[in-house]
């Protein structure tokens, strides 16, 4: 793993040693470094006040310096929820629609199915793009961790991505191919389901209080809002009535899903005052509320009696932005909720850290307090 | 191997950051720019990709157990923060591509020709200590010095502590020292003494960190969290709200189907 | 200590596990105080009233040790009727001569016995006359009543330091003043030791000898010296400050502490024996110690028809210390300056006079790892930066040589506990990067060359000096152990290795450079190589390294035995007399005569080491004791007297004399001074030190990533009080002014900087980390532009702990503003005569600054 | 690279000896690449190491110094000295960054009177036009005696600061030379 000629003497020069007198061969040498300071420490305003200000008392907190490092993920992270989410359940409603019809779906199927390989192919692309060292990207499989959701998730997206392309593609060839394009179908319809969903048990497996305090809610609002944003997309295309009941119907499915569970995740997050914050606050909130109007309103234009290509098109485009706008607040929900010190502690000493897991909280304090004493 | 660990007597420590620059000095880091913050004596903010030592400095408008001033009602307490290596470690669990593994001193290492900077681990840290540099794109942290425990080695910060605030050593000998010295300090006066971390019954959400700490204010007071949690302890309700959900999707789409269909064929 | 010496704080902290009080007494609630026991702020520049609080308790409330004091101090002496004390002059002792600003010393003799101290140190310079040299005639009273008697003066002089005045004068609180007390006197004593650290924070006054010899009585008084745990711990400096002392590149000392040759009272060889010589105690060896190092510098040249060439020696006339020099190199009389391992222009005072110094140099020569701020004062310097100096107009010629790191050559360092410990080459130095041995070697060589025929006399000493060093290596590296051998030490006959001074003669059978150092090649082994491993030795590991003199560890340890040998207790036994063997035996080499019995008393004319009696451990001293009072050695007082610092916030709470009478005052134009005290124009004080994080003038630490990212920039520490008054911000910018300079800071605005209650009035405290300059990682204002030329009349130490200061909020103006140069000259006007009674200083000339040079005011001639 | 390790020998697929060894988590040594295993400490490779002592501060604590060829690549502190038992300070830790800092420079400089730059010049020949300057300044500025004939024997023209950072030896030579050359006004940090 020794590093090039040049990226050494870069090394050497962000570290202001000189190589001709030093070897450098230690654990960290190989860190790449010397761009401008690290943002994040730039970031870092210089603490105004008298330094023993927030030291002590039922508030403490070291200089209000968060006590978690904020996910470091960047758009690429919430675009593909949403990808992989639209592309998990359209290729559920193909591969149930092929199975249950006899050939009245067959263009809704293969729309779908054109979604689930194109979802699989954009996701991975996206998630490729937001790692730190893409060109390791194979390094997803190196293992099968089930602690981890993203290993998980990987496996599921590395085993979907060709099964979608699959089902897309041989069905039109016809013949065995064709048969094994169906059967494929099938599989993909089947890996559809973690696909949509794997991503909300990704982020709230982390340390980020207000994802964290979701970990019921959020899968249910991430299913929902990836029905109806599959809807939203098929709704767009142009289809016979049956096709478009089907997508109406599963549309509105999930975004009566969707507002159920946004609520039941501001419920969950708001237990504790701090946790819920990034909902009611700030750009994470703004997104919040807003997506949530979208998809009201994208359901009431579903639910409209009256139909029309006008009509679709207005709740198709309602619906996904209500979509993408869920995934993008949740995102960035947690990143400030990373960023905040009280949310955690807040959220431990009200008995939602160790003790809720274990039953019984840590020792912190003199004479062995626990957490929640 | 047993396991190995740090026991970080806090009330020894004089903040001279020996630690800091000795993990920094072996391990060949880069420093992490300048930048004068005002927080008492504390320029290094915190743990990170690049600093995998960090000591604490607060300044406490209260009197420590024990100690007289003429200043009046102040305190000076000192803490070198480090990787706690937890049992049950959040990082670790979190961690793909398998870059991060438990060794077999029980400590957590993150193999650096083998991340791919997924940055999973960074949100898994219930302690925010993993981070991952920009410019270098994977995640870092303290390596419990695993290269010099291949030769037996003391790790480098342990080692150049001048009061032993940092003690290297077997685990079980480690926690048996940190009993005795807080009742010690108890006799003495210091009756705020208390560990954090040490085994599992004191810190249950982690199972026990095998670098604990003995601490004499509230684990806020040092950004320690007060009831950290590894976050996979909690998954099964996630993934089972995910099944439930999924299964709710499946049934949506038969649903939308059965109702739909007209049985004609093309 | 935790900040400067951290890993010897390892032992305080071992000691505070096992039960020990650490006690730490600091204007600033520092890394020391945060795990000491009790911390007691203090005002900076008044820790002689709160050590006289002590003497004064210690006394009054008999928890003094009886045997040690009576037995090995000087306490029962009886001292001579002439002798009067500060508190019959209003802060003056007896024999001050207004005309030459010092003391006459012969009314502080004891009566009956006079006594010479450590070699040139005898009063003022050419004080000669007749003196008194039998032991017998001492007289002392051992109930120690007599008035007149050591121990009766030492209780009068400090009657008036009572806790009340150590309150008004300190701003220490009586009952933090009385726990400190008690909890000394309680570890202190037969059973317990306790032991005074200090560094300098103590010794940076215009009292600083005063603040150690304080200490030296509080530890006599309470039996603590030559004992395990106990003792004055000197915290010395840099790596090898202490070698640099032994071996000194000092201008008044020759190796081992032996005085350089005054002009006046020493102009041959028997007159500079007799001048230095103590008729009675260790330092009767002098002639033997001298005539060998004549010896290992001129070698077969010097025999005893020539004095063995002490003519060569060039005389002193006066002080010429660092400052003084600077002086006279800003009065244009210097031509060269060799500047090697130091940084002046930010390490030492005034750097705006050092710079005016070095612009009136004819050359300078600067070695070290990069240019440092000295090195470039000619084009980065802030009277540059404002114009007011021009390069071009700088005549200086300068020469930068590139120096070999530790790493990179072979040599030895002296510690703080006078180890010296050998350092091997890892690896050979980068391009022309040398050593000063191989810089100092080669230029003696080509200045041998120079003079090689030269039959002016004054060339005799470059041509008769011994320089044949062994060199190796492609660079042609001089071999250090051989100028190690010469240290030690070596028969003439037969270049045999001294085993140490025992063995040193003054016939000029033996040479030796160093004669402490005496031992340190023995058997042409070199000890400071020796590497055991402390785990495998005793914990005074005496195979490790080798300590000056003779590889003895506690100085005075005689004194760890009560009068007939006996450890005085069990526990903190060192050394002891065995009867049977008739030997001094223990734990460590033993610091007395040897084999000479505890119950040995002098016969009446004895003399030279014979006049030590079997009770006297302190060997070094004429009569044997440790002095609670000095009769002859400080040019200040026989006893620590409190003034106040040259700039100073309040009056003189104990004397109608302000300051230091004898004090080291330079009285210039570009070194003005403040008002003696309650200047409007600064009114607060300011107190300098350093970071754990930093090195001194920052050349080892500021380019250094790791370290410099710990302390980025220069700030200055101020109180919430403070901060309130002046509008100042914590994390913003403040500039700091003086009457020399003024300097800009970012602020840490912390409770660990309280302000101090004085007698109602508060008094707020400025806290300046002093290790800023240009160059570097990390860069900042120098500290030492604000502080003028002020020093101690002993060693001539600076006064950096305590000024006075002004601060503002908000960055410097245009530039930083320094008082040898541009508008900052005319304005600051002050007026001097309130530091000392009037006619306390006759003339200008009173002033030691303007002693130097006697000889070069009247015309000289070569 | 972890892929290309893993592709070379198909069975050195983590996932597959995951399955061999029946191992759920792959937490442990399944996981180790095999740079891991076969990870050592960099000094255990070091062909020198030097006994030598901090230069910063009189503690005097014991410093080891592994090199690898003519390149130092560790300072750490000496366990067998007993005034530090291995241990160090920040600045004592600091010393590699110290003695192959990229600031360290490696030529001559010389400034020219009146000049506005540094320019490079060969060691021998700048210790030559040190030799010469300090011979003329001695000899024009020599102090025989008083006026009344007390002997000086001096120069009040040449003085020499330093001596704290340097070895005793050197002290030795830097005193012996300038005291045989008449210099007295030497001193070091001592002072200050
Ligand atoms: N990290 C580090 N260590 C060093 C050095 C360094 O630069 N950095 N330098 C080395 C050198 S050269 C030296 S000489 C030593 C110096 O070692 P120290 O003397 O310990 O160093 P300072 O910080 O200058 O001063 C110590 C303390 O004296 C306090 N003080 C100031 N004025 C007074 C006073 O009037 N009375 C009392 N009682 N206290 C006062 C200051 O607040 C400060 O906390 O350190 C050596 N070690
Ligand atoms: N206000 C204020 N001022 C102070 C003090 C204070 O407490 N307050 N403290 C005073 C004290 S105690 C001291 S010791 C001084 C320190 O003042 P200085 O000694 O001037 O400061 P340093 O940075 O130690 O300078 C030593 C220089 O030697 C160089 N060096 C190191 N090793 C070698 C070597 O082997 N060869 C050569 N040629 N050069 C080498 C270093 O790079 C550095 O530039 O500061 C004094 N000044
Ligand atoms: S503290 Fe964080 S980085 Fe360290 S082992 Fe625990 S979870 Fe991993
Ligand atoms: S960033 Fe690296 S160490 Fe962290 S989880 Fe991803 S692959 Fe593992
Ligand atoms: S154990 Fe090693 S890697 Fe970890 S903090 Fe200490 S020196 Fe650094
Ligand atoms: S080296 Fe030891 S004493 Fe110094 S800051 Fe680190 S833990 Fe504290
Ligand atoms: S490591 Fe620190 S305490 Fe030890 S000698 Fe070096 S500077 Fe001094
Ligand atoms: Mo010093």
């Amino acid at each position: 793993m020794s590093p090039g000629r040049d990226e050494r003497d870069a090394g050497a020069e962000a570290r202001h040693i000189d190589l001709r007198r030093a070897d450098l061969s230690g654990e960290g040498s190989g860190q790449r470094a010397g761009g401008e300071a690290p943002e994040a420490l730039q970031a870092v305003g210089v603490w105004d006040r008298l330094p023993s200000a927030t030291s002590s008392g039922a508030d403490a907190t070291y200089y209000d310096r968060p006590v978690l490092k904020e996910p470091v993920w960047i758009w690429a992270v919430p675009a593909y929820f949403y990808v992989g989410g639209t592309a998990g359940a359209a290729s559920l409603l193909a591969e149930v629609a092929e199975s249950l019809t006899r050939g009245e779906t067959d263009g809704l199927v293969r729309k779908a199915r054109r979604i689930g390989a194109a979802g699989g192919g954009i996701g991975t692309a996206l998630l490729i793009y937001d790692l730190g060292r893409p060109e390791r990207f194979l390094n997803m499989l190196r293992v099968f961790r089930p602690t981890s959701a993203m290993s998980v998730g990987s496996w599921t997206l590395a085993a979907a991505t060709p099964v979608f392309a699959a089902s897309a593609v041989l069905p039109h060839a016809g013949g065995l191919p064709g048969h094994l394009g169906n059967l494929l179908g099938k599989v993909a319809g089947f890996l559809g389901m973690p696909l949509a969903g794997y991503t909300a048990v990704l982020l709230t497996n982390t340390a980020v209080p207000v994802w964290q305090a979701s970990r019921r809610s959020l899968p249910w609002l991430f299913i929902g809002s990836a029905m109806s944003a599959a809807g939203s997309l098929l709704g767009l295309a142009d289809l016979n009535d049956t096709e478009e009941r089907i997508v109406r119907r599963f549309e509105v499915a999930g975004q009566v899903a969707e507002l159920v569970a946004t609520a039941a995740v501001e419920r969950d997050v708001s237990e504790v005052k701090q946790v819920g914050r990034p909902y009611r606050e700030g750009v994470s909130g703004g997104l919040w509320r807003a997506s949530k109007v979208f998809t009201v309103a994208s359901l009431a234009l579903n639910l409209w009696p009256r139909h029309g290509r006008a009509l679709r098109l207005a709740s198709g485009a309602c619906g996904t932005a209500g979509a993408l706008g869920i995934r993008f607040a949740t995102f960035y929900a947690g990143k400030a909720s990373a960023r905040d010190p009280r949310a955690s502690f807040h959220q431990q000493r009200a008995g939602e850290g160790g003790a809720a897991a274990t039953g019984s909280a840590a020792v912190s304090g003199p004479g062995g307090r626990r957490a929640t004493d | 191997m047993s396991p190995k660990g740090f026991f970080t007597d806090t009330t020894v420590c004089i903040g001279c950051k020996a630690c800091e620059v000795a993990c920094k000095q072996w391990n060949q880091l880069p420093d992490d720019g300048l930048f004068f913050t005002g927080m008492s004596l504390d320029n290094t903010i915190d743990v990170g990709a690049s600093t995998w030592r960090h000591v604490a400095f607060v300044e406490r408008p209260a009197p420590l157990g024990g100690q007289v001033t003429g200043m009046g009602n102040l305190s000076w307490l000192m803490m070198s923060d480090v990787c706690k290596h937890c049992k049950r470690a959040g990082c670790l669990e979190a961690c793909p591509t398998g870059a991060i593994v438990r060794t077999e001193f029980d400590s957590v290492y993150v193999q650096p020709d083998i991340c791919n900077g997924c940055g999973y681990c960074i949100s898994g840290c219930p302690f925010g200590v993993i981070d991952r540099r920009e410019e270098d794109g994977r995640a870092w942290k303290c390596t419990l010095c695993y290269d010099r425990l291949q030769d037996g080695m003391t790790p480098a910060c342990a080692q150049a502590c001048p009061t032993e605030s940092i003690v290297f050593g077997e685990l079980n000998d480690l926690q048996a020292q940190a009993e005795k010295r807080v009742e010690q300090l108890h006799s003495r006066g210091m009756t705020e003494a208390y560990l954090y971390g040490a085994d599992a019954g004191n810190q249950p959400g982690t199972g026990g960190l095998n670098a604990f700490f003995l601490l004499v204010d509230k684990p806020e007071v040092y950004n320690l969290p007060p009831d950290p949690i590894a976050p996979a302890m909690e998954a099964g309700e996630a993934w089972r709200s995910m099944a439930a959900a999924a299964l709710g999707m499946a049934v949506a789409a038969f649903g939308a189907v059965l109702t739909s269909r007209t049985g004609a064929r093309p | 200590m935790a900040e400067c010496h951290p890993v010897g704080f390892h032992w305080p902290m071992e000691a505070k596990r096992r039960g020990a009080k650490l006690i730490h007494i600091d204007p600033r609630f520092t890394r020391t105080s945060a795990v000491a026991d009790i911390h007691v702020p203090i005002r900076a520049g008044s820790d002689i009233a709160f050590l006289g609080g002590l003497i004064n308790y210690i006394i009054s409330t008999d928890r003094y040790f009886p045997e040690y004091v009576v037995n090995y101090t000087n306490a029962s002496k009886i001292v001579s009727e002439e002798f009067q004390d500060t508190e019959d002059l209003h802060g003056f002792f007896s024999g001050w001569n207004p005309d030459d600003g010092g003391y006459d010393v012969d009314s502080w003799q004891y009566e009956g016995f006079d006594v010479s101290p450590m070699p040139g140190g005898s009063g003022r310079f050419g004080a000669a006359g007749e003196r008194k040299t039998e032991r017998a005639n001492e007289r002392q009273d051992e109930s120690l009543q007599d008035p007149r008697c050591v121990f009766q003066i030492l209780k009068r002089h400090y009657s008036r330091y009572t806790p009340e005045m150590v309150d008004a004068t300190c701003g220490i609180p009586e009952d933090q003043f009385l726990a400190v007390a008690k909890t000394l006197c309680d570890n202190s004593g037969r059973e317990r030791t306790s032991a005074i650290c200090y560094a300098v924070g103590w010794t940076q006054h215009s009292v600083g000898a005063q603040y150690i010899r304080a200490a030296s009585i509080v530890q006599l008084l309470l039996g603590n010296i030559g004992r395990p745990g106990g003792g004055i711990l000197a915290l010395r400096g840099h790596a090898s400050i202490q070698g640099s002392t032994d071996i000194p590149t000092l201008y008044n000392l020759l190796p081992g502490y032996m005085p350089m040759p005054k002009a006046g009272p020493h102009p041959d060889l028997p007159s500079y024996i007799d001048g230095n010589t103590a008729p009675t105690g260790w330092w009767s060896n002098l002639p033997k110690y001298f005539v060998s190092l004549l010896k290992a510098w001129y070698g077969v040249a010097a025999n005893e028809n020539n004095d063995y060439c002490y003519d060569y020696l060039p005389r002193l006339t006066g002080d010429h210390s660092h400052m003084s020099t600077v002086a006279e190199m800003a009065d244009g009389k210097l031509k060269g300056y060799f500047v090697m391992g130091e940084n002046p222009t930010v390490g030492s005072m005034h750097g705006a006079l050092h710079r005016k110094g070095l612009r009136e140099l004819d050359w300078l020569v600067v070695r070290d790892f990069a240019v440092t701020e000295t090195a470039d004062f000619w084009q980065d310097a802030p009277e540059i930066k404002r114009g007011e100096i021009r390069t071009q107009d700088i005549k200086t010629e300068v020469f930068f040589f590139p120096c070999a790191a530790h790493t990179e050559k072979e040599g030895s360092f002296t510690n703080t506990q006078r180890l010296l410990q050998w350092h091997h080459t890892a690896v050979q130095p980068p391009g022309d990067a040398r050593s000063e041995l191989h810089f100092m070697y080669h230029l003696g060589r080509r200045l041998k060359r120079l003079y090689a025929d030269s039959a002016d006399p004054k060339d005799r000493a470059i041509r008769d000096l011994t320089w044949d060093y062994p060199t190796e290596g492609e660079h042609d590296e001089p071999g250090a152990e051989a100028v190690l051998a010469e240290i030690s030490g070596y028969t003439m006959t037969d270049g045999e290795a001294l085993g140490g001074f025992l063995e040193l003669a003054d016939d000029g059978t033996t040479a030796c450079g160093c004669w402490i150092y005496s031992g340190s090649y023995k058997d042409r082994v070199n000890q400071a190589a020796r590497r055991k491993a402390g785990r495998e030795q005793t914990w005074v590991a005496p195979e490790w390294g080798w300590a000056w003199p003779a590889n003895r560890r506690i100085l005075y340890n005689r004194a760890s035995a009560d009068p007939a040998g006996r450890p005085w207790s069990e526990r903190k036994k060192l050394v002891w007399w065995n009867d049977d063997r008739g030997v001094w035996e223990g734990l460590d080499q033993v610091d007395f005569v040897a084999g000479r019995p505890p119950s040995y008393r002098p016969g009446a004319k004895a003399q030279g080491v014979d006049a030590l009696s079997g009770i006297d451990p302190f060997i070094m001293q004429g009569d044997g004791k440790g002095w609670l009072y000095a009769p002859n050695g400080l040019l200040d007082g026989p006893l620590p007297t409190h003034y106040e610092p040259q700039e100073s916030v309040v009056a003189n709470p104990l004397y109608k004399q302000q300051c230091n009478p004898a004090r080291m005052e330079w009285k210039r134009r570009d070194n003005p001074f403040h008002k003696a005290h309650d200047d409007p124009r600064f009114p607060f004080v300011v107190t300098t030190y350093r970071l754990t994080e930093h090195h001194t003038a920052g050349a080892m630490s500021r380019w250094v990533a790791w370290l410099a990212e710990l302390q980025p920039e220069m700030f200055c520490e101020v109180s919430p009080e403070l901060a309130r008054e002046r509008g100042l911000s914590n994390g913003g910018w403040a500039t700091i002014t003086t009457a020399r300079g003024e300097i800009e800071a970012r602020v840490l605005v912390t409770e660990r900087l309280r302000s101090l209650r004085l007698k109602g009035r508060t008094v707020h405290q400025i806290g300046l980390p002093y290790h800023w300059g240009s160059k570097g990682l990390s860069t900042g204002d120098t500290v030492n532009e604000l502080i003028g030329f002020v020093g101690d009349p002993n060693v001539s130490i600076q006064e950096s702990k305590a000024l006075t200061a002004d601060i503002v909020a908000g960055r410097r103006s245009r530039g930083r503003r320094v008082v040898t140069s541009g508008d900052l000259v005319a304005r600051i006007e002050e007026d001097a005569t309130e530091r000392d009674l009037p006619g306390a200083r006759g003339s200008a000339d009173a002033s030691h600054g303007h002693k130097n040079g006697e000889a070069t005011e009247g015309r000289t001639h070569s | 690279m972890g892929m290309r390790d893993m592709v070379r020998s198909a069975t050195g697929w983590p996932v597959l000896k995951q399955l061999k060894h029946k191992d759920l988590f792959a937490l442990g040594e399944t996981a180790y690449s095999t740079r891991t295993k076969e990870l050592a400490p960099r000094i255990r490779q070091a062909d020198g190491v030097t006994k030598s002592v901090c230069p910063y501060c009189a503690v005097g604590c014991g410093q080891l110094v592994y090199t690898i060829g003519d390149k130092i690549t560790d300072i750490e502190g000496d366990p067998d000295s007993p005034i530090s038992e291995g241990r160090l300070c920040p600045k004592g830790a600091a010393t590699f960054g110290l003695v192959t800092g990229s600031h360290r420079l490696h030529n001559v400089l010389y400034r020219a009177p009146h000049g506005t730059e540094w320019k490079t010049i060969p060691l021998e020949e700048a210790m030559d036009m040190i030799a010469a300057r300090v011979k003329s300044v001695r000899d024009s500025t020599w102090e025989a005696a008083t006026e009344d004939g007390t002997p000086l024997n001096r120069t009040m023209g040449i003085a020499h600061l330093g001596g704290a950072t340097l070895d005793n030896e050197e002290n030795y030579l830097i005193k012996k030379l300038f005291t045989a050359l008449g210099a007295i006004q030497i001193e070091n940090q001592a002072r200050i």
